[in-house]
């Protein structure tokens, strides 16, 4: 088991596109996408639900990872921690990173065994492309 | 009289319609400093709101906030989902399961609503959000209520001072929120959830007005 | 007219859904996408061929500032660059930037009429989202 | 004998036919500190290489090398694209329009690309990347052609130089390109640009000896 990814974008596009770019050096990490909103057709926005949904698909009991693109999907991501119940929000992080840079590096990290800190750490370390 | 559920219900079927209304205008506000979504936004959280409603059971003041909480977190889809949301789901908790909501009460629920906001956001006063309408409509909702205002007097008090403060963000450059990307470009236009919260407000004024 | 840019991405849905979040915020400002390589179906990488068709789609007098992902589509752009006659090539930036962050705050800039200079400095500030 | 033109081609068809043998291999290095593309980028680089060969009109080594140069800048689609790329297109600046390569030349070309992969990578000798076979190599490739080696010599030279740096990055930590991402877990691999490079250079000293 690996910690896992989850990645709150405005876009679905961009959400797809950064799990297909993380997983290509991370085939065993389990990284969900929260990509625009729940409506159909989904609006660039983000939601509650989809953050909520990924979270589980991410989580195998090590933790996981947060990356988020604007302001206003922190506070999705914020807002949903808080209604987790406290051991599952605790191996929760919600690093400041860049987006697409964090999410490689954060992918790296967790491949390769990083505990929920590290690939957090990880992801801020990751500021601009390497 | 005091405020009720039944209040509750119709204040939240008011600002689907008022927000409908508006959507346009919200919209351009949002164009000149952000994103163009806002009316859409507003528009969209609040009426999947009353399709909620229209299944009933919300029996208490509190219970149809929390439920205009849940819905708005995960339809708006943009900065304000997370804001509305936090901003009625506290007002649910300050109310509990209170039947009744007397003038103090309000003060009660419009402080929480506003901490709710600037928890989440962490925006200050003068920073162009929402906050500028939330802020001064707290402060004349608690200065009526100590006068001894009516729950309706104290809402009304609150809507004129949020409406006042969405016009005073005119002037201010953005801190926080996509308008913070403008920088200084972002003086001269108003904010668009300062805006919609003085139509919530005002939402919330006249429906008691007309309950009474 | 404005300052165009270009969006260089291994992932063309990454590239696409910067896009349509940088759009959002800057209607009037060209943006133009080189992602994912230019055979068919598309693969993961970059392409010389799509950075430059991107780059002459993008500028329209003004020049165009450049964000790209990894660093080996920072490699791509660079060489995309040399081949470039002098004066076009002068109006091109290519900043040490945070894709998705920089993208937006740099088409919020060009949408307010900044110059190159100006918009490449608007990226490279925007490390993580506001 | 001296280099020419069809020697250069034979050169580029042979990096096909071997690059599509090692494909797998280079896939795995690639997989262990990469992203697993590496064998799949070099073969369809070059395969797409051979089939421009194929339509002719190459006069020169020179010309050779630029159109392998613009060909693997567009198809390759990871690292290898720009890196290679510029390591052919130096080298066919180096060589300008002559007809034949002798020992100098050999040298001359390859010190070129060499520093064409320094110049659009940045990497140091030890940074565990392609420089590390291609490095040694200019150096063996000179130190031959001063003791009065043939250019197929010079080639083999360069060649062995190359496999003992690629086989030499195996406990190196990668600072440069995506496996520098793994920091200290890259090392006990192989670098697969530094193979590939090898694997090159090997080709051109076997059709070089071929030719004789
Ligand atoms: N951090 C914040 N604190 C308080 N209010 C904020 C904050 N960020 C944004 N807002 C408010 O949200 C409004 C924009 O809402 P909306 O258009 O729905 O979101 P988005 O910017 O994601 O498109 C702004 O006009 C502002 O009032
Ligand atoms: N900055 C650099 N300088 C020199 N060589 C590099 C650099 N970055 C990457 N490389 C080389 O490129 C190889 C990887 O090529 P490839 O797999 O085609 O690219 P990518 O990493 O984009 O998938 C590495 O093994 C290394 O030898
Ligand atoms: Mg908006
Ligand atoms: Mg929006
Ligand atoms: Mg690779
Ligand atoms: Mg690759």
């Amino acid at each position: 088991m690996t910690v896992g990814l989850v990645i709150v974008s405005h876009s679905s596009k961009i959400a797809e596109g950064v799990i297909e770019l993380a997983a290509q050096m991370a085939p065993n990490v389990r990284i969900a996408a929260a990509g625009g909103t729940s409506d159909s057709p989904s609006r660039i926005g983000t939601s509650l639900e989809k953050v909520q949904s990924a979270l589980e698909e991410a989580e195998q009991g090590d933790g996981v990872v947060v990356l988020t693109d604007l302001g206003s999907a922190v506070m999705t991501a914020e807002m949903t921690l808080e209604f987790l119940p406290p051991d599952t929000r605790s191996r929760i992080r919600l690093p400041q990173a860049a987006l697409v840079e964090g999410a490689v590096a954060a992918a790296v990290q967790a491949e390769s065994g990083g505990t929920v800190d590290e690939v957090a750490s990880a992801a801020e370390r990751a500021v601009v492309s390497i | 009289m005091a405020l009720t559920a039944q209040w509750a219900e119709a204040w939240i079927r008011e600002c689907s319609q008022v927000l409908t209304e508006h959507r346009t205008a919200l919209i351009e506000l949002d164009r000149a400093i952000g994103d163009a979504d806002h009316g859409e936004n507003m528009q969209r959280g609040f009426a999947a709101v009353v399709a909620k409603l229209d299944a009933g059971g919300q029996e208490t003041p509190g219970a149809v906030f929390k439920l205009t909480a849940m819905t708005l977190m995960s339809t708006v889809g943009g900065a304000a989902g997370p804001l509305y949301g936090t901003a009625f789901l506290r007002a649910a908790t300050a109310l509990g399961d209170a039947a009744e909501i007397d003038p103090a009460a309000v003060v009660g629920f419009l402080t929480a609503a506003r901490d709710g906001v600037v928890a989440r956001g962490k925006a200050e006063p003068g920073d162009k959000t929402m906050i500028d309408a939330w802020t001064p409509a707290v402060e004349a909702a608690g200065t009526a209520q100590s006068a001894g205002a009516s729950a309706v007097e104290v809402l009304e008090a609150a809507a004129n001072a949020a409406q006042a403060g969405a016009l005073a963000t005119e002037p201010l450059i953005a801190r926080k929120g996509r308008a913070s990307y403008l920088g200084e470009r972002s003086a001269g236009h108003r904010d668009p959830g300062a805006q919609s919260s003085a139509l919530i407000l005002q939402a919330a004024a006249d429906t008691a007005g007309r309950q009474q």
